[in-house]
């Protein structure tokens, strides 16, 4: 029971941890890319933490509030029941199918508080974003299935556990794990797909009038955001880890690929990203479930 | 061109057609099943000496109600047709004068008309002839004084009063024979009277006399609707 | 109890006529009647729960008998239709106030309602068929009340219907001429033991019908026009439940008179499921697919949750037709689930028409703080109908895909995936532009809609939350009725799925109320946190300009156009523009066809002629006909 | 035989006059025509070579050496019928002209389709 | 006491008032147009005696001239007559109810005398036993239709009528001259008699009188390429004696090919090519009518279609197909009578017979509206109305045996209801849902003319919800008709 509830605590700070540390080594590695020095490695956090106390903050309404805490909230419904190593605790309750649309709820709510805001730039950023969704949902549905098809379960962490010993899924479909790697990279809404928040043409999009306390919590959203999409990803196609620290480095080797195409790309346009998931990665993705059915 | 010869061609094929079938059935031949029934039968059932009389007034008696319904109908189609109101009628008055023989001629000669008419359809079933024949001969008389006399006109309400009675006294004597005695319409229930004589043959006189004052009321009115239509209106539109 | 039946069934039909009879002394003993009637035909039914009444005969017809019964699978239906009639005669007290043909509507109202009613009862297919035709012209007659356009898209309507019934018709004329007996059961005896070929033209001419009115794809065209035309408090009507007799039909078609078995027997094939079945998937999968495109791209709020029917149905068939216990299950969950939440959707937008008059989505915006129990409804509405946890969209949508995953149809799947997705899309679309953005100006007043259009809506809004968090409630009903129809019914738990069932297990409470605690975990810091102001719409960020009530500062036209720049060629070709080129040539045919009556004597004269010529023609050459 | 064949060509006359015809009259005259060879046929079938009149008229006529009096009877009734419907009809032409001024049934057509 | 259980009296009794009106029409100008109600209650009265006679029975056959059957004209009605008596007497009285108020127009008493004669013909021919009887029936009916369809004397009624004459005239000729060849062919003109005596020859024989009988009561009864007359004379009509013509004339003339064909002729190799006919009349008058603007066009097309489709099921010749003919018959005389009566109602209040001019009538003429639209459903067969069970009853004998034939001519009997529907609903869209385009004051009809119309409606919805009695009775019918030798062996052999 005691042990229940410790993990229950456990698995935010954890997932916080880990979200918040990429976003501090992505600082620094875009800096480094671009031949900065860089902020201080902590920047992230002392920008969340001085949001959160500012004194002065604006509210269009009740679903304004709403949607930040709804947003956070959700996420951290989610992060229970992604398997981590050695904390299983939801997994049973809800399998890859239903985690997917969990994962949406975060979004969703979010889009409502932003709609409230009466701002058009905000409105236009959603309206992007649940685009691109559609875009990148196609590949990935494929992608999921062919997990499922190959696995023949829906539970996630019997997913991970048959992984284990190095046969990653990342070997055995490796069309699957290309086309789960371009997805995740557009769910985390990174160049060139980020056209929601696209700050040069839209104002950071669903964020334009958010500031003070609900951009704190959109920042940890955001963190949690970032290590829902890698430990998924890790899960699904690196076999999971048997320890913490297996755990993280997977997920960070993922991310710096990540942020290196993310400081080299161009944005692109929202069709555009559309109809480039719907071609090159939905191909691709068809064909590792063809061949998985066919064995 | 080509409608034409089609079609006669049609009508050939048509009419050969009807030849192949009667081909079967033989011109003189005798083809009588019911006929000798009536040929027999007749004098003893209805005692008129024509027996085409008797087919027509009493074993086809229910036929002949229809044909004069039919031509009770006809007339007071035809005078649907040329009615006209009354004040409109006294507008287009126009008189004609045809010539002093005709009009002297036809005075005189009328009367034998009415008279020969009577006769034949009072003598309908002794002798070829009857109600329509003797009541068409009424009707010409009266088309005769039209011709003498344009401008002069029947009354033409009297005329469908005569065929109305006529026309009752016809359904009325079937519906007599229904009701009290044979139980079936145009009952002959009059004696029969000896063949040949004048009061013979039961109800068929009468309902001949009736037909013939039908019809030569009907026909009367007929060309008189028409002669109104021709001389009364004259030109309209 | 078999009297009962009757009585159930009669309910309707004289509320009807007591309330237009009724409303000749005061409008208000109308409404008396038909909520009276309404509630009581609701209350009845309950007597009806999980029980199985067979064979009432009430009447014979031309040596068949005429049966009444009711079964678990009809039971689920005649909730649907009871319980949203209901709530429609209740939202239409106040919504259809001062309306025209008031003296009829209750009348049309509780006759259509008698009409399902009778679908759902009917133990034979004479009476099915009857109530049928009923429903059809009935409900015609409702749609048609909404307006200048409606008459169209009435016509439009009744005229897809008919062809549907009567190829309907068609199929049960077929088996007449064979059984001479309509029950159920005889028509189910009978198919088991025809040919093939038969059973295959009754199961097309029959499925023709029914899909009609379930508006599968190609057949659909009539609903976007009918259900937004209508007026407001009928489009739930249609929307929940009309079209669900489509899916109570297929229901019966598919395991009442035949079986998974008879049908994989009819067409031999390697697929997971019968061909048959699986033609229709693949056509409820387009539905899914092509609808929900099409929903993304309307202006018009109520075209929009039409279309959004269109696709959701193709949710309910595809499950019904899948043949696995799951499946089928999920599929008549789903019809449940969507008579709930599209129902509740469109109360709300009938509540914002009653306010606003409008129904155009970019002329909306901001109703949140005028109406915010609307905003409520319309908030669970859409989270139901995604399919998002916690609500009940979600499980019968779980149920369809692991059914789905199971049966290994992975390319239904992954089409029932995108449909879904595409669902946000118009689903945001929608509930931001009527109620978040800009208030304009205009609708500064408007006013939260009166109780009695506010009463369905909490009633629905409550039901999606109990149908999500306690899926057995209705498991219930449904394993029973699986039960009936001869398919091992589902295992289940109150909460959800256990292992086995599914690929893999499902408990939704724990989903919710993990939800629940972070929700209070955040909110109570966000209270600890410094307090927030309000501000007003126009102080918003605007490039350093200021924004005035003048300036239109909103975004809600064309919403995804970029998105419709993607799919649009997809749309070169439509079913409606198809229906109406080959309308537009029997109307071409059909003028040249009354060209025979010339006006010209000769004409006509020479008809007689060459028909005895013909005759004759044919005795010359030797009298044979053929 | 004769007496068929003619009342046949009458009729196919009546018919061809009804159809190929443009005057009003002429199509009268043809339905006269029709009329008159049914009547012709009618009397001619009831005939019986070498019989007398079915008229009872002096005691020594037999009822064996009569014709067939129901097509007699029958003319009777088709005769009238025939001239009745003439006698419309002719009304009718006459309507007509006074409506359309013309005796053309090419230009008598404005009811149609 | 007398027996007025006869059928003779149906005839006898409306002829006599009828000539009562020539007599008494001078001095009762006003008081003539009652007459007719009284004769047709009267005859209404005598069916209700001969209603339980029939049914008990079978038949009720009576002679005239107090002589047996094949030598003098005998007047039959079994079961079938019965069926189309009923309802040719009840639209009589119904109709000349109607007429009271209807007719303004001079010259009243003649119209009244034609319309007497002319339901009086359709009585007769629908009763009478006699093959030449029935020649001088259809005459009596033809020619008073002739002069009631010229009774407007305009340009229409004259042109409709002149054409409608001139047909009808070939007709009564072809049918003469049918007539007197069965004469030629067997001696005798009783239709039992000549039934009996014609079975001796073959079929080859027979073909050709049958096809001059058939053409000549087919251009009465509307077949496809016969019947142009129709649209035309129908309109031209005043609506009351349009509703007569469309209600009962054209089923008249139905019933005599009927007789012909399965009483006399015993055909079935002619009777499944007749299906041909059927289907033919169904789809010209059905599309015909879907393109008319003028209303009683539209009718009288849509009657063209209706004829087709009860022929059709005639000729399928089965007991179930010509049950379903029966019902369909009753359906649609009942109906079309109702359609008539209720658009001549509007027709006299609007002043226009065009569709488009109807718009508003749904408010303003509610009763008509409504009567208009209970009896449209029924035509078109929605259920529950009547309509619903006769084409029920069609397309299940149609579908007996199930072929491409079979499922061919249920595709287009279904695909021209649906035409059917689709006008009717146009129709009544104008009339209910369409707003007028300038405000005109429009009163609802008199109350004389929509008594008729409520009539029939009542009696449309009564058959509707309780058809039973009514299909028991057509299954008679039709199983006495296919039977045949009730008909035969009782009009000869009894008495």
């Amino acid at each position: 029971m005691v042990r229940t509830i410790l993990i229950a605590i456990g698995i935010p700070l954890l997932a916080y941890g880990f979200g918040v540390s990429f976003m501090m080594f992505k600082r620094k590695i875009a800096a480094r890319i671009q031949r900065r020095y860089g902020p201080t490695f902590i920047q992230p956090l002392i920008d969340t933490f001085k949001l959160l106390s500012k004194q002065e903050n604006i509210s269009h309404g009740i679903m304004y509030d709403l949607g930040p805490i709804l947003a956070l909230a959700a996420s951290m419904t989610v992060i229970f029941f992604i398997p981590i190593p050695g904390m299983k605790l939801m997994t049973g309750s809800a399998d890859l199918i239903a985690l997917l649309y969990i994962m949406v709820i975060g979004s969703l709510v979010m889009a409502l508080g932003a709609g409230e805001s009466a701002n058009p730039n905000s409105t236009i950023g959603i309206a992007r974003a649940l685009t691109l969704m559609l875009g990148y949902d196609l590949p990935f549905v494929i992608v999921v299935i062919t997990l499922v098809m190959k696995y023949h379960t829906t539970d996630l962490y019997k997913i991970m556990q048959m992984q284990t010993g190095g046969h990653w899924a990342m070997w055995l479909l490796p069309l699957s794990a290309i086309v789960g790697f371009i997805v995740t990279y557009g769910a985390l809404g990174e160049h060139p797909f980020d056209v929601a928040v696209a700050p040069h043409e839209i104002a950071t999009g669903p964020m334009a009038e958010y500031g003070g306390k609900h951009l704190g919590l959109l920042m940890i959203n955001h963190a949690f955001h970032i290590y829902i999409e890698l430990a998924l990803f890790v899960d699904l196609f690196m076999g999971g880890a048997s320890n913490l620290f297996y755990f993280y480095a997977k997920m960070f080797v993922i991310f710096v690929i990540y942020v290196f195409f993310d400081e080299v790309l161009p944005r692109f346009r929202v069709d555009d990203a559309v109809r480039f998931y719907w071609r090159w990665p939905t191909i691709l993705a068809l064909l590792g479930l063809i061949i998985v059915l066919v064995r | 061109m080509i409608r034409k010869i089609t079609y006669g061609i049609f009508l050939g094929i048509i009419v050969l057609s009807l030849i192949l079938f009667f081909a079967a059935f033989p011109f003189g031949k005798n083809k009588m099943a019911v006929g000798k029934y009536y040929l027999k039968n007749d004098i003893n059932q209805t005692g008129a000496a024509n027996v085409v009389t008797a087919v027509t007034l009493d074993y086809r008696g229910f036929d002949t109600l229809g044909e004069v319904t039919v031509l009770f109908a006809a007339a007071t189609g035809v005078a649907i047709l040329f009615y006209v109101l009354e004040e409109d009628k006294k507008k287009r008055e126009r008189q004609v004068y045809p010539n002093f023989v005709v009009r002297v001629g036809s005075r005189i000669i009328f009367p034998f008309i009415l008279l020969f008419g009577s006769y034949i359809f009072i003598h309908g079933h002794l002798t070829p002839g009857g109600g329509f024949q003797g009541g068409s001969i009424i009707a010409s008389g009266f088309l005769l004084l039209y011709l003498a006399y344009p401008g002069e006109r029947v009354n033409r309400s009297k005329l469908s009063v005569v065929e109305g009675i006529a026309g009752i006294t016809f359904a009325g004597l079937g519906l007599w024979g229904l009701f009290t005695q044979g139980n079936s319409f145009l009952f002959n229930f009059l004696p029969k009277g000896q063949l040949n004589m004048i009061f013979s043959a039961g109800i068929l006189p009468i309902i001949y006399i009736a037909i013939g004052f039908k019809v030569a009321s009907e026909f009367a009115g007929i060309v008189d609707d028409m002669m109104c239509e021709a001389v009364c209106s004259g030109g309209e539109k | 109890m078999d009297m009962s039946l009757g009585v159930l069934l009669a309910t309707p039909f004289v509320g009807g006529i007591l309330a237009y009879l009724g409303g000749k002394i005061h409008r208000w003993v109308r409404y008396t009647f038909a909520i009276l009637f309404s509630l009581l035909a609701f209350i009845e039914i309950f007597f009806f729960y999980n029980t199985t009444v067979g064979n009432y005969v009430w009447g014979r017809l031309f040596g068949s008998v005429l049966v009444l019964q009711i079964n678990p699978i009809s039971w689920i239906f005649a909730f649907i239709v009871t319980g949203i009639s209901f709530l429609v005669i209740l939202f239409s007290i106040n919504d259809v106030e001062g309306h025209k043909g008031l003296d009829f509507y209750y009348l049309e109202l509780l006759f259509v309602e008698g009409a399902m009613l009778g679908i759902t009862l009917a133990g034979d297919l004479i009476t099915f068929f009857m109530f049928w035709e009923l429903m059809s012209w009935t409900s015609y007659f409702l749609i048609i009340q909404g307006g200048k356009k409606s008459i169209t898209a009435g016509y439009k309507y009744i005229i897809m219907s008919v062809i549907g019934a009567y190829s309907m018709f068609v199929a049960i004329a077929m088996v007449f001429g064979r059984a001479h007996s309509l029950v159920f059961k005889n028509v189910s005896m009978l198919l088991s033991q025809s040919s093939p070929a038969f059973v295959i033209w009754f199961f097309v001419l029959f499925g023709i019908g029914l899909f009609v009115k379930a508006a599968v794809m190609p057949l659909h065209t009539w609903l976007p026009d009918a259900h937004s035309e209508a007026p407001s408090p009928v489009s739930p009507l249609l929307s929940g439940v009309l079209i669900k007799m489509g899916a109570y039909g297929l229901t019966v078609l598919f395991y009442g008179f035949l079986s998974v078995q008879l049908i994989g027997k009819l067409a031999p094939t390697i697929l997971p499921t019968p061909l048959l079945l699986y033609i229709v998937e693949w056509l409820a999968a387009i539905s899914i697919v092509l609808a929900t495109f099409l929903a993304i791209l309307q202006e018009d709020a109520k075209r929009l949750l039409a279309y959004s029917s269109i696709s959701q149905i193709g949710y309910v068939v595809l499950g019904i037709a899948m043949g696995s216990s799951l499946g089928i299950a999920g599929g008549l969950f789903h019809a449940l689930n969507h008579a709930i939440f599209k129902s509740l959707l469109f109360f709300v937008i009938g509540g914002v028409i009653y306010r606003t008059g409008t129904r155009n989505m970019s002329e909306l915006g901001g109703l949140i703080k005028k109406m915010p129990v609307s905003f409520i409804g319309a908030l669970f509405g859409i989270v139901a109908l995604s399919g998002v946890p916690p609500l009940n969209g979600f499980v019968s949508k779980w149920m369809i895909y692991e059914a789905l995953l199971q049966k290994k149809e992975v390319f239904l799947l992954i089409m029932a995936f995108v449909g879904s997705t595409g669902a946000f899309l118009y689903l945001y679309r929608f509930i931001h532009s009527v109620f978040l953005g800009q208030l304009p100006e205009k609708y500064k007043d408007v006013k939260e809609v009166p109780f009695l259009m506010q009463l369905p809506i909490w009633i629905l809004s409550a039901l999606t939350i109990v149908f999500g968090i306690w899926p057995g409630l209705a498991m219930n009903v449904i394993a029973q009725g699986e039960k009936f129809l001869g398919i091992t019914p589902i295992k289940y738990t109150l909460y959800g799925f256990p292992q086995g069932t599914a690929m893999s297990s499902l408990k939704v409470i724990n989903i919710s109320s993990v939800l629940i605690i972070a929700f209070i975990v955040v909110l109570a810091l966000y209270l600890m946190l410094p307090k927030e102001r309000f501000v007003s719409q126009y102080d918003t960020y605007a490039a350093g300009q200021v924004v005035t009530p003048e300036t239109k500062y909103n975004y809600s036209y064309g919403f995804y156009m970029f998105f419709g720049r993607v799919i649009n060629p997809i749309f070169k070709w439509s079913a409606d523009k198809m229906y109406e080129a080959w309308a537009r040539a029997t109307k071409v045919f059909g003028d040249y066809m009354r060209r025979v009556y010339t006006g010209n004597l000769e004409t006509y004269s020479s008809y007689i002629v060459v028909l005895i010529t013909i005759v004759a023609f044919v005795l010359l050459i030797g009298g044979k006909l053929w | 035989m004769i007496y068929y064949i003619g009342a046949f060509l009458l009729i196919a006359i009546g018919l061809y006059a009804i159809i190929i015809k443009k005057n009003l009259i002429k199509i009268l005259i043809g339905l006269d025509l029709i009329a008159s060879g049914t009547n012709l046929l009618i009397v001619s079938i009831g005939y019986v070579k070498g019989g007398t009149a079915p008229i009872f008229s002096k005691g020594n006529i037999l009822a064996k050496m009569m014709v067939d009096p129901v097509p007699q009877a029958l003319t009777l009734t088709a005769i009238v019928i025939g001239a009745s419907e003439l006698a419309l009809a002719a009304a009718f032409v006459v309507i007509l002209y006074r409506h359309y001024g013309t005796l053309d049934i090419k230009k008598i057509r404005s009811l149609k389709w | 006491m007398v027996n007025i259980a006869n059928p003779i009296l149906l005839i006898a009794i409306p002829l006599l008032f009828a000539f009562l009106i020539a007599v008494l029409a001078p001095w009762l100008k006003k008081g003539v147009k009652y007459i007719p109600v009284i004769a047709f209650g009267l005859n209404l009265l005598v069916v209700f005696e001969l209603i339980p006679d029939v049914l008990d029975n079978g038949i009720v056959i009576a002679t005239t001239a107090g002589i047996k059957p094949p030598f003098a004209i005998n007047v039959a009605v079994d079961r079938l007559s019965l069926f189309l008596v009923l309802i040719a007497t009840l639209l009589g009285f119904l109709v000349s109810i109607y007429n009271l108020v209807y007719i303004k127009e001079e010259p009243a008493e003649k119209f009244h005398i034609l319309f007497t004669l002319l339901v009086t013909g359709i009585t007769w021919m629908i009763v009478t036993g006699d093959l030449f009887n029935m020649f001088v029936a259809f005459e009596v009916t033809s020619i008073s239709a002739f002069g009631l369809v010229g009774f407007h004397r305009d340009k229409d009624a004259a042109e409709a009528g002149f054409k409608y004459l001139v047909m009808g005239s070939i007709g009564a000729s072809l049918l003469l001259i049918g007539v007197v060849m069965l004469y030629a062919a067997t001696g005798t003109l009783n239709m039992a008699d000549i039934a009996e005596k014609i079975m001796r020859f073959t079929f080859k024989q027979k073909l050709l009188p049958y096809a001059f009988i058939f053409t000549g009561l087919g251009i009465e009864g509307a077949l496809f390429p016969l019947n142009a007359w129709l649209p035309d004379a129908h309109p031209a009509a005043p609506s009351s004696v349009s509703s007569i013509l469309s209600g009962i004339m054209t089923t008249a003339a139905i019933y005599g090919i009927i007789r012909v064909t399965v009483t006399i002729f015993n055909y079935y190799q002619v009777i499944l090519f007749l299906i041909l006919f059927g289907l033919l009349t169904l789809m010209f008058g059905e599309t015909a009518a879907f393109f008319q603007k003028d209303i009683k066009r539209m009718l009288a097309y849509s009657t063209i279609g209706q004829t087709g489709l009860f022929f059709y099921a005639f000729s399928l010749g089965s007991i179930n197909g010509m049950q379903g003919a029966f019902l369909q018959m009753m359906n649609h005389s009942l109906a079309k009578a109702t359609l008539f009566l209720v658009v001549g109602g509007i027709i006299f209040s609007v002043g226009s017979r065009n569709i488009d001019d109807f718009a508003g009538i749904g408010r303003k003429m509610k009763l008509s509206a409504f009567l208009f639209a209970i009896a449209a459903f029924s035509l078109m067969g929605l259920p529950p109305f009547f309509g619903f069970w006769s084409k029920l009853k069609i397309i299940f004998a149609t579908l007996e045996r199930v072929n491409v034939y079979t499922i061919a001519f249920v595709v287009i009997v279904l695909f021209m209801s649906l035409i059917e529907a689709a006008y009717f609903f146009r129709v009544m869209q104008v009339m209910f849902f369409k707003e007028a385009k300038e405000e005109k004051e429009v009163r609802e009809a008199p109350a004389w003319m929509l008594i008729p119309a409520i009539t029939l409606v009542v009696i449309i919805l009564v058959l509707s919800f309780y058809p039973t009695p009514v299909i028991n009775f057509a299954h008679k019918a039709a199983a006495d008709l296919v039977g045949r030798s009730v008909y035969i062996n009782s009009v000869l052999g009894g008495l």
